[in-house]
């Protein structure tokens, strides 16, 4: 029961907080709505009791993603943008169409299953299983994925480095 | 003491410049002043890298009472009118040699003031020039920057000028309401 | 040379590649904490470098100058006070010395050597607290410059049992001093003087040689050695851009060539904050130095010359100048036969050594150019007068 | 939900909203009273005990300094700037309080009244307590973030874009050096990392958890935004970062969630590093455990306050360059050098230990002393070659000074 009412307001939620972060014009409070929608996720998360996934949903997706959208708008010129613009834009209709489509994709297992949804073993989520699994059959996986974040990495540092002009030295002349 | 620097060569290269005897200063013409000054920078002779100080000075027209000497010894005492005139002043000191100063004017009517920026020559003369433009309202040909320094831009005069009177109330803007307005022009109310 | 004293061009943009950054204008001051007083810098950062700063002054500006021209010449002794209000005796002294050159007064002995005392007394007031604040700029929330005050509080006492007054002390007269020093005062300078380098030792020992201020002084805000003779620079930051010029040994005024001590100044590869700071804590040994010789070698004797009572000058120009803390302080005085200066200049140190602030901020970050600000060392009361 | 739940709940969480703030305000006493006698002054000693003004004052060293300044908080008028983002301006303060608050919950006390309460209450006993514990400090940045936009100055901006970017950085050799520990323990439990340094097994008392230890209090000091990397808040050039605009009690909650910040970043060292509650005397007197955790932490602390009243500010340039040329690489290579430094004492019996019993104890305990020695003196070689080094390369290069004098 309990359960029930945290899921229900979580999700609740979570929905307003896309709907936020998708409605405002201003990108700033957009991040921040959208950022309450990934924290509401984790909630979800922590109730399906996935703790490593819910944290890493607030480490990864708050404390990287969000903090990134941050910088980014930081960097651009206007920061706040104005919010009286009406909501809909030219794209509206195809975006609706989109948005259907995807959805139904979704749900396409659970309509294929109606009205006997098939029962299966749900998989250990916790931390000491998961960390059992990445070392053990995903080791390899896990090696490529680090590899390719550091080759990402140097790349950036490489790639920022480069934009940047040799320094003058000494008097301004 | 430092060692003062010996002018004659100067007069003696540009005929144009003048000794002022009682004041110790150079008088150096508007237009030659930039050529002598760094001449004066560069001779190895003077070498005056540093300019100490810069400043103007107001002369309002005045009557100067004289004693003459006659012929037959008698002293008389004359009356004349000294035309009103604007001097801006540098301080030139040597560091290199560790001489000076050499007192160096630039001489200029008060109506039009306008001299040489020296601020090419020595690059401490830009905040002074600055203020010399600012308090005395002498203009600085080719000056890279010259604004209003210690006085704010809207203000109107030259205070160190010695006819210079305060405005009623020179802090006083203009406020929307009418009675004020009125009041202040009356001269009944300082806003 | 000529390079030298150019104006500093207006900086380009460090413009990367395609990336365009918005400019920041941040208007620092006048209420900045770390501006020193009233004074203004119109600062526009690119992130955090400052690309482009203009000083903006005139908040503290009261015309002192005009003011004098419209009273006695003794009548602006006490305005000379307020000139740069660290250091009251050397804006007094450089008055008196000017005025004395007007008039040939002479000084009696007692009172020159009361002069020199209390002129480096000064110094090491002006050195120890610019030292205090330049680590406060820093951000070392006031522990440096609390340690520089308790030693300030012993000279300000000092002051205050000589003259009456701990800050605007108003104790020279033409021809001498106000009045002499009250009995035991020389015991209780001495005192001071001997402690002082101890707190010196200290001092240097846990400032000089820490880490976090070298990585931030080092390197930062550096003035070449044309550029600071061009541009006028005087005092220690002259100095530590390697040019050895004191007026106290180039004009040696007063008694100053009776005395031994040395002038620090550094070979001018580097002209930085660093040395502008160290110059600053050599200086103060020095003025021990000075101050130690001074109180042994004082006599007995009147403190005030035959000034005359009323003080009117004969038609003339003089220019008189003393090495205050801050650097050359200069005044120039036309006088046209009245009690009242014609013309009355004070040639302020401070904000001439402000032309080049921008020279050494463009293209440093944010907090340098508050520790730049810090290391030139300014009073406003004597840029704005 | 049962009422047996909430009852549990209630007791774990609201003795910690009572206990810290108490010893924030404790603790601010301490710090202007410390920084006070580092500066060679008295610091608050007027404010004491209420109602005794006659007949006596009882001053009690200025103890009532704290709530004679919370009050004035409390009354103080609120400012908002006109262009401010209203909305923003209020979370802020609040955001800043809520993680700092909430990581509270990951600390492994053991105050007596928790050994009733059911096992999934407990937030410290999670399986990834410390991953949590770092990923809701994090959201202190957004706060800091939020306030500095919010406020629309300049100088908060600034406060604010370098608060991010310096807890970004710092963010990374904190966990890289508590990564260190969880090897070590091979477990993410805070209660089960605590229980592993039970008696003396302190990892502080490993060569690589030395380390660790010390990488871990400086980032935790940049973190927390302290001297000497309060950049954010950087007084002497940007008046005060984000908290410039703000005022009575939004400025109180902010410095509330500052100070508890301090106590969980502190706490999580002291669960890392410092042995939890372990102590003299714990094992006859259980609730001493409590008594040891909270000395320790305020043992932190005052090397916090004691590093403030010392030590100049860093420049931001300087501040990441140290985090990412210095911290990062000499946290990496402690990570690799703990790796082998196991890898050496088990000696191939990593297969055949327990896994629910910490590694290292039992690695430990059938070691010889030899080889623990020889692990000593080649770790911190290491370390210091290594941290010499590069320091060497991210120091700017100086040209000498030469000081002449001229007679």
């Amino acid at each position: 029961m309990s359960e029930q009412i945290a899921f229900w307001i979580l999700s609740a939620i979570a929905v307003l907080g896309a709907l936020v972060a998708v409605r405002k014009r201003n990108l700033i409070h957009g991040v921040f709505a959208l950022m309450i929608f990934f924290a509401a996720l984790s909630g979800l998360f922590l109730l399906l009791l996935a703790e490593f996934i819910a944290a890493v949903q607030i480490l990864v997706y708050i404390g990287a993603v969000g903090i990134l959208l941050l910088f980014a708008i930081m960097l651009t010129e206007r920061v706040a943008g104005d919010d009286g613009r009406r909501m809909t834009s030219r794209g509206w209709f195809w975006g609706l169409v989109v948005a259907a489509a995807v959805f139904v994709v979704l749900l396409l297992p659970a309509i294929q299953q109606w009205p006997t949804p098939e029962v299966t073993q749900a998989p250990d989520p916790s931390v000491e299983e998961l960390g059992h699994k990445l070392m053990n059959p995903y080791v390899m996986t896990l090696e490529v994925l680090a590899l390719l974040l550091t080759a990402a990495l140097i790349g950036a540092v490489t790639a920022a480095q480069g934009m940047r002009k040799p320094k003058e030295e000494g008097s301004p002349e | 003491m430092s060692h003062t620097v010996n002018h004659e060569s100067i007069l003696g290269k540009f005929p144009g410049t003048n000794w002022d005897q009682e004041a110790g200063a150079l008088i150096v013409p508007t237009v030659q002043a930039k050529e002598i000054a760094t001449w004066l920078r560069d001779n190895d002779a003077f070498l005056l890298d540093y300019c100490s100080n810069v400043t103007g000075v107001d002369y309002l027209e005045c009557e100067v009472k004289e004693k003459v000497t006659k012929e037959d010894g008698t002293v008389e005492t004359v009356t004349r009118t000294e035309p009103s005139r604007m001097d801006v002043v540098y301080h030139l000191y040597s560091m290199q040699k560790q001489t000076g100063p050499l007192v160096f004017k630039q001489r200029t009517n008060r109506e039009q003031p306008e001299v040489e920026s020296l601020t090419p020559v020595w690059r401490s003369c830009e905040l002074q020039e600055r203020e010399v433009f600012d308090l005395f309202g002498v203009n600085f040909k080719s000056h890279p920057d010259q604004r209003r320094i210690l006085m704010w831009d809207e203000f109107e005069g030259h205070p160190m000028r010695k006819d210079y009177t305060e405005p009623f109330d020179y802090e006083w803007e203009p406020t929307p309401h009418d009675e004020i307005l009125e009041k202040h022009q009356r001269g009944k109310v300082i806003v | 040379m000529s390079s030298a004293t150019a104006i500093a061009p207006n900086y380009e943009l460090i413009q990367q590649d395609g990336l365009e950054t918005s400019l920041l204008e941040v208007s620092m001051g006048p209420h900045h904490p770390s501006t020193h007083g009233v004074f203004r810098m119109d600062v526009k950062l690119d992130g955090e470098t400052v690309v482009d700063l203009q000083p903006v002054f005139g908040y503290l500006h009261r015309n002192h100058e005009k003011l004098a021209e419209n009273m006695s010449y003794l009548g602006s002794m006490p305005f000379t006070d307020r000139l740069d209000y660290f250091n009251s005796m050397t804006n007094n002294w450089a008055y008196a010395l000017a005025a004395e050159k007007l008039v040939e007064i002479e000084v009696p002995e007692r009172a020159d050597y009361l002069r020199v005392i209390m002129a480096e007394l000064t110094r090491l007031v002006n050195h120890v607290s610019l030292v205090g604040f330049f680590i406060n700029d820093l951000g070392a929330l006031g522990t440096p410059l609390l340690y520089a005050f308790r030693e300030r509080e012993k000279i300000l006492d000092l002051f205050e049992q000589a003259s009456g007054a701990r800050m605007m002390c108003n104790y020279f007269r033409f021809g001498g001093l106000r009045n002499d020093v009250p009995e035991g005062w020389l015991d209780r300078a001495r005192d001071v003087v001997d402690h002082f380098p101890v707190f010196l030792d200290e001092y240097e020992q846990l400032l000089c040689e820490n880490e976090i201020i070298l990585s931030r002084t080092q390197g930062v805000g550096c003035l070449s050695r044309d550029l600071a003779i061009s541009a006028g620079i005087t005092g220690p930051m002259l100095r530590a851009s390697g040019v050895n010029y004191d007026i106290r040994k180039v004009d040696k005024y007063s008694i100053y060539d009776r005395f031994q001590f040395r002038v620090p100044y550094t070979d001018g590869n580097v002209g930085d904050c660093y040395d502008r700071f160290m110059v600053r804590m050599l200086e103060m040994r020095e003025s021990i130095r000075i101050l130690k010789q001074a109180l042994d070698g004082i006599g007995d004797g009147p403190v005030l010359g035959n000034a005359p009572k009323v003080f009117k000058p004969k038609p003339a120009e003089v220019y008189g100048r003393v090495e205050a803390p801050k650097g050359e302080l200069g005044f120039y005085l036309i006088a046209d036969g009245t009690p009242k200066p014609y013309r009355y200049r004070v040639r302020p140190p401070s904000l001439i050594n402000l032309t080049v602030l921008r020279d050494m901020c463009l293209g440093q970050k944010v907090a340098d150019a508050v520790i730049i600000l810090g290391s030139i060392d300014i009073v406003l009361g004597e840029v704005d007068r | 939900m049962s009422l047996e739940l909430i009852r549990d709940i209630l007791v774990a969480t609201v003795p910690l909203l009572l206990i810290f703030p108490t010893l924030f305000a404790f603790t601010t006493w301490l710090e202007r009273k410390a920084l006070a006698r580092i500066q060679n002054r008295i610091g608050p000693n007027k404010v004491g005990v209420p109602l005794t003004r006659y007949g006596g004052r009882f001053s009690l060293f200025g103890l009532g300094q704290p709530m004679a300044d919370g009050i004035k908080m409390l009354f103080k008028e609120n400012i908002v700037p006109r262009d401010a983002d209203r909305l923003f301006h209020l979370l802020a303060p609040i955001l800043a309080l809520i993680p700092a608050m909430l990581v509270l919950c990951f600390l492994p006390i053991d105050f007596p009244w928790i050994n009733n309460i059911q096992d999934s209450v407990k937030a410290f006993m999670l399986d990834g307590a410390v991953i949590f514990f770092f990923a809701i400090t994090g959201l202190n940045t957004l706060a800091v973030f939020m306030a500095g936009w919010a406020s629309r100055n300049k100088y908060s901006l600034l406060g604010g874009m370098r608060a991010i970017a310096q807890m970004v950085s710092y963010e990374i050799p904190l966990v890289l050096s508590a990564v260190i520990v969880v090897m070590m323990v091979g477990s993410l439990n805070a209660a089960e990392i605590a229980n592993a340094q039970a008696g003396w097994n302190w990892f502080i008392f490993t060569p690589w958890g030395l380390a660790a230890f010390i990488i871990f209090f400086i980032a935790a000091l940049a973190e927390t935004n302290r001297s000497p990397f309060d950049l954010p808040e950087a007084e002497s050039e940007i008046i005060a970062g984000y908290f410039t605009e703000y005022s009575g009690f939004k400025f109180a909650l902010f410095f509330l969630g500052e100070y508890i910040a301090m106590f969980a970043i502190s706490g999580l060292a002291v669960t890392l590093f410092l042995g939890g509650g372990a102590g003299p005397g714990v094992a006859a007197l259980p609730w001493l455990s409590v008594i040891w955790f909270l000395v320790k932490i305020f043992a932190l602390i005052a090397v916090m306050i004691w590093l403030r009243g010392t030590l100049p500010r860093l420049r931001v340039d300087q501040l990441m360059g140290f985090a990412w040329k210095f911290l990062l690489p000499l946290s990496i290579l402690n990570i690799f050098i703990a790796g082998s430094a196991l890898h050496l004492l088990a000696g191939g019996r990593l297969a055949g230990l327990d896994e629910k019993q910490p590694i290292l104890r039992q690695l430990m305990e059938g070691a010889n002393p030899l080889v623990v020695a020889g692990l000593w003196i080649g770790a911190l070689l290491i370390l210091y070659v290594a941290a010499n080094g590069l320091n060497q390369l991210s120091r700017a290069k100086v040209r000498p000074r030469e000081y002449k004098y001229a007679e």
